[in-house]
């Protein structure tokens, strides 16, 4: 699947997209972020404080317990600030 | 006929009265049209702002606005809507995103673009960058929009 | 700096866009612009309207605009207002009020717009005669645009 | 005193404006509307239904119990339609 990375999570991370495999333990939004954070040190400080993270699954909304199974596209992004 | 809805996400600017014009034109069965455009300020408090630079996330930008017009389209009885929201760098005094919404009733129009910009606010997914003094972050959420954004949420 | 407040009473038809410019050029402070035209409908119910003439009472009709201007000014905090009404013989499409509110807020602009149309309908001394189908008549003021207007005095 | 009238409590009276001097006695705007009333029919059909009809004193809207004395211009019109 396709990860994507907005505002200072992609900075963090130091990137802006990826294609990953997670393994199928790995059932979750939740899950997801835990399972980057343990890789490495700028998916650690990206997600450091997990209850600001917001996740998109094929640009829809999701909160961190919705199953990313059968997902083509999961995005991580701090709160909005536009309009 | 259904009520024409548009939606644009673009880094040129935006013309009000062409936006206005464009749902109005040749129609008489409009009787309100409400029109808010949000402006890149030039201080955040005492702190100068240089500029924003706006990121968004193509496609979903579109689709979340969408959903939300949708809504919109079914809550009042508009005669049609326009959202467009800029992205990419903008300086202060210069447009960053406009509703315009046309109805028969004044209320309907008022209300259906004050919903569209508390959600564009809370769940359209922009990030804004603000330049300052040789520095630049992002922006951080606000309650004050979160709560505003609730208010429409049916119990 | 106190904030502009135009008020006019025309004829003439008004341009949105100049009226939004006029109220923003040049600063870098304002955050938020409402405007809310108003326009005039080619039908009521089932009936074809052909035109509309507004009456007024010269002098009044500012004063009691002022009055409600100067309301707004104190309860949001307004970076600049306008309201331009017109008088005369108004066809279908055709503009016939507008309000253009300016803040660093948001919600500020559009509650103060929402504010003074709710008092434009039921105070400003201004009369519609609807010209259909030969005939004219006065149009009757709605119970609905009171109780609109009522949700803004403070208890 | 100068009266204006607008809409149709103008058209029924049949013109914009007059002076006029009521008697002392006539103290409020309800007063004003019945003396007139007496006056003549064009304005009895006016002020047929006087709470229906509304009124300012020198450009600021009053109720019926209003005390004119001192009133420069007083004016009598239907609910505004304004807007």
């Amino acid at each position: 699947m396709k990860l994507k990375y907005f505002a200072w999570v992609r900075e963090r991370i130091g990137k802006a997209e990826e294609t990953i495999e997670p393994p199928p333990n790995v059932r979750t939004v939740a899950d997801l972020m835990a399972w980057l954070t343990a890789r490495d040190d700028a998916y650690a400080h990206a997600f450091e404080t997990p209850k600001v993270i917001r996740a998109a699954i094929d640009h829809t909304h999701v909160k961190a317990d919705a199953v990313i199974a059968g997902a083509r596209e999961i995005a991580f992004f701090p709160p909005m600030t536009g309009g | 006929m259904s009520a024409p809805v548009t939606i644009r996400i673009q880094d040129a600017d935006f013309d009000i009265a062409k936006e206005i014009a464009a749902l109005t034109m040749g129609r008489t069965d409009i009787g309100a049209v409400v029109s808010f455009s949000g402006i890149c300020r030039g201080s955040e408090g005492t702190e100068k702002i240089a500029a924003l630079t706006l990121e968004h996330y193509p496609g979903m930008a579109e689709a979340e606005i969408k959903r939300h017009a949708d809504e919109a389209m079914s809550r009042w009885p508009l005669d049609g809507l326009t959202v467009i929201h800029r992205f990419g760098r903008i300086q202060p005094g210069e447009n960053i995103v406009l509703v315009v919404t046309a109805s028969q009733h004044r209320q309907a129009a008022f209300h259906a673009a004050e919903f569209l910009m508390d959600y564009l606010k809370t769940s359209a997914p922009f990030w804004k960058r603000e330049e300052s003094a040789g520095r630049a972050d992002w922006v951080e959420a606000r309650e004050h929009d979160d709560a505003a954004a609730a208010r429409w949420t049916k119990s």
